[in-house]
């Protein structure tokens, strides 16, 4: 995991989100294999986002601390740098924190994906906005030019395609843009009903700034990867309310053991509350303060989730048995359900939910199972934003 | 001078890469980090000219095997030859021009022409997107297709490593070959005084030429060994990354600057350090290395090597290169 | 046929002609002293002799060969050495390198052999001893040496010397004075010298002298006869106070 | 919509950010300009600057244009620190080694700032409201910031041509061994040049947050020491007026060019607008290396 270097917040809520889950099933006794309860350990590196030491330090944690499994470093770059190493050693890696679709189309057996991959991020927001607004016809796409963002807006671009949207502006920006206002220009000389900005964070938050700036309205405004944290509001105040963001997990996502027996599957591990509870813990040992827990979080607890409950149903750790187990594996957890593609090694039970900025709190308003709040529709103007008011 | 003890360092790098792969990445990051100095060296320390864009020609070289991997996979085994020869065809020759032209100016206007062509260059390829473009290449797949998929496996784990052990060793005989020859003696002239050299008769831009085309080449070989085949990927954002420079500087600097021993120690340094306190303190390795990395520049200005040999008799002195 | 022939030759920085319409010619074996006060152009004139800078107007001409246009280290293979007013050794390099280096460059020797010719070199100006020092640790008067060596290890036709005895003792003046005389006299070697103010030595070494002021040639001629020219002692003594 | 209408936001938006983009390289051009030292910290001072304006507005409420003679103090000694523990040990003649030294800085100040401050991105909100003029709505606050650096180059400038220090400063510029031997004090001109130069530089970080006041990092300067050279090296090294108005040069390719390319149909256009940037500083430093605008 980078804990340091460009990609260092995100690998930081990743692994700690991982060890939440560690720690829970050690105060449990350990993991069931076989009918013996068997601790968990985790063990970490920092790769500090280079690609070099995430190869030579992947490689020693198999070869020296000999770990049966791999968590993928965070990033879709360094991912695909450390899979030659699990597949060459045969050790099952589960990729959390990289979602770029190229990775599980590469041919490498023992690489899994738990969530939905990046081409899919915004289709949970355009089915949405179709779903509350049969009127709406176009739809504008900013997208930072980085492999992940690129693949978010192509797919974004499909879908509102397949769904009878018009895309009326489709540019890019580059990965460490210093101004937007150029292409917000060009949104604003477009004028869309939707905005989608395949972002990641500075430039998400610069983005919503400048587009507050230059006044561009439209009906749904909604950005990726930015607006799941909470430094989003804490920089943009008021100017983030109603801004729209898909997410693969949020804490008030409900899913319980409840709706497992509803539907007829195994239930595996925490719940959502304890799951919270547990990485509480563990950002205020490590990090010095209580935060609740990301989606980072909750994705690289369903990696550790998704190996542990492998191990349980074969009763062994080798790898290649996990893996046959997780293909077979129909379960859920408080992050989603489970079932893996064959062709891809990718879980396709899982789809994003889609969160909105309302008074200050990010809730959940998609898919309608789990939403905790309705969609502000359509958003509040710029200056009704600036002027105070808040998505209600 | 007698150059034993670095190439006798490398190939028992390689040995122990090949024989014992468990170890081939840990190999390999260490040792990309001394050929990534050993290759700086060579143009940096021998002729005094710093250039901040030289991660361009690990690009090139990236690029150029990446290329022929991706859009022509049905190559079979021969992309391998083919990739790396055109990565380094295409390092050299953006060593040519940006050389031909760029090394007119001196020191630190050089230095910033340099940054200009490796931010130039990458730009271009996104912009216009060329090969990827900002999505870059991915070459999982391709890999397994050219060479199989056992094969790929191989490669991209101990096969890079012996590449990259090869470019440092290869590093140290073109420093060798350099030193023991006129040219040594023109960048020696060079790098102290260049205008002194000139009056002496030395034509400063076709030395200089000549140790910055050996050095590119080799960090063009560098970058094929490492992204695409260790990594199977090319991404722009990576391979223009320009700290890889600075890394590269920095190691030869801990070692010590026109020595041929000095980025084997510097390179070694420092990833160890960065090794024993990411385990010991995770997440203050950076911080660490920098500390040291900073007073050894100000405190050993010849680095490790380079302060030892001024103390070692001239007889050691050779051995120690 | 003269060895050297400055034809004419104007240089101008930018209003400044630093250089104007000075022409001279030198034989081989012959030493000539151009003489003039700081600022006079005599530098500025070296420097076109030896190509760092290139002329405005006129030709320098070498064995008959225009090399004008020629950049210095072409025109050091021709046998053009030049040793500086502030010595520029090499000074992490051992005394030896430094004057093979001008051997193997200037005088077009291979490795083996310059270093034979740099042992000639060194032990024709005396400083065969300190060989194997780094050339940084050598005191001043032994750098103003260790210059002279480099060039002549390098076979010149032609020695430029800027200042060369500028910050020696009056002893040590008077052995660099033989050292330049038997050069030119024992290896057929044409020297140019600068001198701003030591004139005893001029009329020592010089065969011939050449007065410049204020970017022109005044007078040439004789040492003895030169120096002693009233124009020329009112350009030294008569308005000091102008400098 | 006529071509003027048209491309007139983008004129506008290219020189008020220039002007920002012009102050924050004065720094590094002075500094290059009196130590020949290639200041490749730059970006972490812009960094430390954009957190003094973070922290100021939302801990005490202290507006940027407050927060910037703070941070002018901060760089200024920071600065005479730099000069006194790195640069000046080294010896100035040791270009290489202080080069590296500088970026051993660079990695040491943006780690500092993660281990101190966390890995992320903040921002502020600050607005005191905005007019709109030829079809781009301008922020007062980015107006105000504009000016003012504007401002404060001409006081750097006026400093430099008509104290006593800023004399000393210009003939070390010009000539550093003439300016010794007429007996001026050469190391305190280097401490001041230093001390001047980082401090604006991080004055610059806190202005430059008035137009992006979102993405605040630890690892935020490495583009800005890129730029930096980019727009100091068009504006001739070692020139004030020069660095500021190739920031407006700077700022306008990267507006205007974005708005070029994309009409030309180039598939990233802003990477385009900056791939041209990078070819005329190539360009530059090849035929005019003093500089386009020197002044």
């Amino acid at each position: 995991m980078p804990i340091s270097g460009r990609y260092a917040a995100e690998g930081q809520y990743s692994l700690w989100g991982a060890l939440a889950v560690v720690n829970w099933i050690n105060d449990r006794g350990g993991l069931d294999c076989g009918g013996k309860k068997v601790r968990v350990r985790l063990v970490y590196r920092d790769s500090e986002s280079k690609l070099e030491l995430a190869q030579s330090l992947t490689e020693s944690l198999v070869t020296r601390d000999k770990v049966h499994f791999l968590l993928s470093p965070y990033g879709s770059d360094l991912a695909i740098g450390v899979s030659p190493i699990a597949e060459k050693y045969g050790v099952l890696m589960v990729v959390v924190g990289a979602a770029s679709d190229r990775i599980f189309q590469q041919g490498f057996k023992y690489v899994v994906g738990v969530a939905a991959v990046a081409s899919q991020y915004m289709w949970s927001v355009l089915d949405m906005a179709k779903a509350v607004d049969p009127n709406v016809k176009t739809v504008g796409i900013l997208y930072r030019d980085s492999e992940f963002n690129r693949m978010v807006a192509e797919g974004a671009k499909t879908h509102a395609e397949k769904l009878g949207l018009r895309v009326v502006v489709y540019e890019p920006y580059p990965a460490t843009p210093k101004d937007l206002t150029p292409q917000i220009l060009k949104v604003k000389a477009a004028n869309p009903d939707v905005l989608i900005v395949a972002s990641h964070f500075a430039d998400g938050q610069l983005a919503i700034r400048q587009m507050a700036e230059q006044k561009v309205d439209a009906k749904l405004i909604a950005l990726s990867v930015a607006p799941l944290v909470p430094e989003f509001y804490d920089a943009l105040k008021n100017l983030a309310e109603c801004v729209v963001g898909p997410s693969h997990w949020e804490p008030p996502v409900r899913y319980t053991p409840e709706l497992a027996r509803q539907k007829g599957v195994e239930w595996f591990g925490p719940t959502a509350e304890e799951f919270a509870q547990y990485f509480k813990r563990v950002s205020r040992e490590l990090g010095g303060k209580e935060i609740e827990p990301g989606y980072h979080a909750a994705w690289a607890a369903k990696g550790v989730l998704a190996i542990l409950y492998g191990v349980y149903k074969a009763a062994d750790v080798d790898s290649a048995k996990v893996l046959s187990e997780l293909g077979k594996a129909r379960f859920m957890t408080f992050f989603s359900e489970f079932k893996l593609d064959p062709a891809t090694n990718v879980n396709v039970a899982h789809s994003m939910v889609a969160i909105q900025w309302q008074n200050g709190e990010r809730v959940v308003i998609w898919p309608s199972e789990v939403a905790t709040a309705k969609l502000r529709y359509p958003s509040l103007t710029w200056d009704e934003k600036s002027a105070g008011k808040v998505c209600k | 001078m007698k150059p034993w003890l670095p190439l006798v360092t490398y190939l028992s790098l390689a040995a122990v890469a090949f024989f014992m792969p468990e170890y081939s990445k840990t190999i390999a990051t260490i040792v990309f980090f001394m050929a990534l100095g050993q290759a700086v060296n060579i143009f940096v320390g021998l002729t005094g000219y710093v250039d901040f864009g030289y991660v361009a020609f690990m690009a090139m070289g990236a690029y150029g095997l990446g290329v022929v991997l991706y859009y022509m996979p049905q190559l079979g085994f021969a992309a391998l030859p083919l990739g790396l020869a055109l990565g380094v065809l295409m390092s050299i020759l953006l060593a040519a021009v940006v050389g031909g032209v760029a090394l007119r100016l001196r020191g630190a206007y050089f230095a910033i022409a340099t940054i200009g062509v490796n931010e130039g260059v990458k730009h271009l390829i996104i912009g216009a997107n060329i090969w990827g473009g900002g999505a870059g290449l991915i070459l999982g797949s391709r890999a397994f297709e050219a060479f199989g998929r056992d094969t790929a496996l191989w490669l991209a784990n101990v096969g890079s490593a012996v590449l990259v052990i090869a470019t440092g060793f290869m590093a140290v005989v073109a420093m060798y070959l350099i030193q023991v020859s006129k040219a040594g003696y023109a960048l020696a002239a060079i790098r102290q005084d260049e205008d002194a050299a000139k009056v002496m008769g030395i034509n400063p831009t076709k030395y200089k030429l000549l140790a910055f085309m050996t050095s590119a080449s080799l960090a063009g070989l560098l970058g094929a060994a490492y992204y695409p085949l260790g990594n199977l990927q090319v991404f722009p954002e990576n391979v223009f990354f320009i700290e890889y420079i600075l890394d590269g500087l920095a190691v030869m600097f801990i070692g010590g600057a026109g020595t041929v021993t000095g980025p084997i120690v510097g390179g070694a340094l420092y990833i160890i350090v960065r090794t024993v306190v990411g385990e010991l303190l995770p997440g203050y390795q950076v911080f660490v290395t920098a500390l040291v990395l900073m007073t050894t520049v100000i405190l050993l200005p010849r680095g490790i090597v380079g302060t030892l040999r001024l103390h070692l008799p001239p007889k050691l002195r050779e051995w120690l290169p | 046929m003269s060895l050297l022939i400055v034809d004419g030759v104007v240089k101008k920085f930018g209003g400044l002609r630093a250089v104007d319409g000075v022409s001279l010619t030198l034989d081989r074996g012959e030493v000539l002293a151009i003489v003039g006060p700081n600022g006079s152009g005599k530098t500025t004139l070296l420097n076109v002799i030896n190509g760092v800078y290139k002329p405005e107007e006129g030709r320098v001409i070498l064995e008959g060969r225009d090399i004008t246009k020629l950049p210095p280290y072409l025109r050091a293979r021709l046998g053009i050495s030049r040793a500086f007013q502030v010595p520029r050794p090499l000074p992490d390099s051992t005394v030896l390198d430094n004057v093979a280096t001008g051997a193997i460059f200037g005088g077009g020797y291979d490795i083996h052999s310059a270093k034979e010719a740099a042992e000639e070199a060194l032990s024709y100006v005396g400083l065969w001893e300190k060989r194997h020092q780094l050339a940084g640790a050598l005191a001043f008067s032994e750098l103003r040496l260790l210059e002279l060596a480099r060039a002549l290890a390098s076979r010149p036709k032609l020695l430029l010397l800027d200042e060369v005895m500028a910050g020696l003792s009056p002893s040590e003046i008077d052995r660099f004075v033989v050292l330049i005389r038997r050069i030119a006299e024992e290896k057929n070697i044409a020297a140019l010298s600068l001198v701003e103010h030591r004139m005893r030595a001029v009329v020592k070494m010089a065969d011939r002298a050449l007065v410049m002021h204020q970017g022109k040639k005044i007078m040439e001629g004789p040492p003895g006869v030169v120096l002693n020219d009233p124009k020329v002692v009112e350009i030294y003594l008569g308005r000091p106070w102008r400098f | 919509m006529d071509f003027f209408s048209q491309i007139s936001p983008f004129l506008l938006s290219g020189l008020l950010l220039g002007s920002i983009y012009g102050l924050s390289a004065t720094g590094l051009s002075l500094i290059f300009g009196v130590l020949k030292v290639a200041n490749i910290a730059h970006g972490a001072f812009i960094m430390l600057g954009a957190y003094v304006a973070y922290f100021a507005l939302t801990m005490w409420g202290v507006v940027p244009f407050v927060s910037a003679i703070l941070a002018l103090a901060l760089g200024g000694a920071l600065g005479y620190l730099v000069y006194v523990a790195v640069v000046k040990p080294l010896g100035l003649k040791n270009e290489l080694n202080i080069l590296v030294a500088l970026f051993a800085l660079f990695l040491l100040m943006a780690e500092a700032a993660r281990i101190l401050w966390g890995p992320d991105f903040v921002g502020y909100t600050w607005t005191i409201g905005s007019f709109s003029l030829g079809g781009l709505i301008i922020e007062y606050t980015k107006l105000a910031g504009a000016l003012l650096a504007l401002a404060i180059v001409i006081s750097l400038e006026v400093f430099l041509r008509k104290t006593y220090a800023g004399r000393a400063i210009r003939a070390v510029v010009q000539d550093s061994v003439g300016a010794q031997v007429v007996g001026i004090n050469v190391d305190r001109v280097y401490a001041l040049a230093a001390a001047v130069g980082i401090g604006i530089t991080t004055l610059a970080g806190v202005f430059i947050t008035l137009f992006i006041p979102v993405g605040i990092n630890p690892y935020m300067g490495g583009p800005y020491t890129l730029m930096g050279f980019v727009i100091a090296v068009l504006g001739g090294l070692g020139s004030i007026m020069g660095a500021y108005l190739a920031g407006l040069v700077f700022g306008l390719i990267t507006s205007v060019g974005y708005f070029a390319f994309s009409e030309l149909g180039f598939a990233e256009p802003s990477q385009m607008a900056l791939f041209i940037a990078f070819l005329m500083l190539l360009l530059i430093l090849l035929f005019k290396p003093t500089g386009l605008l020197r002044i």
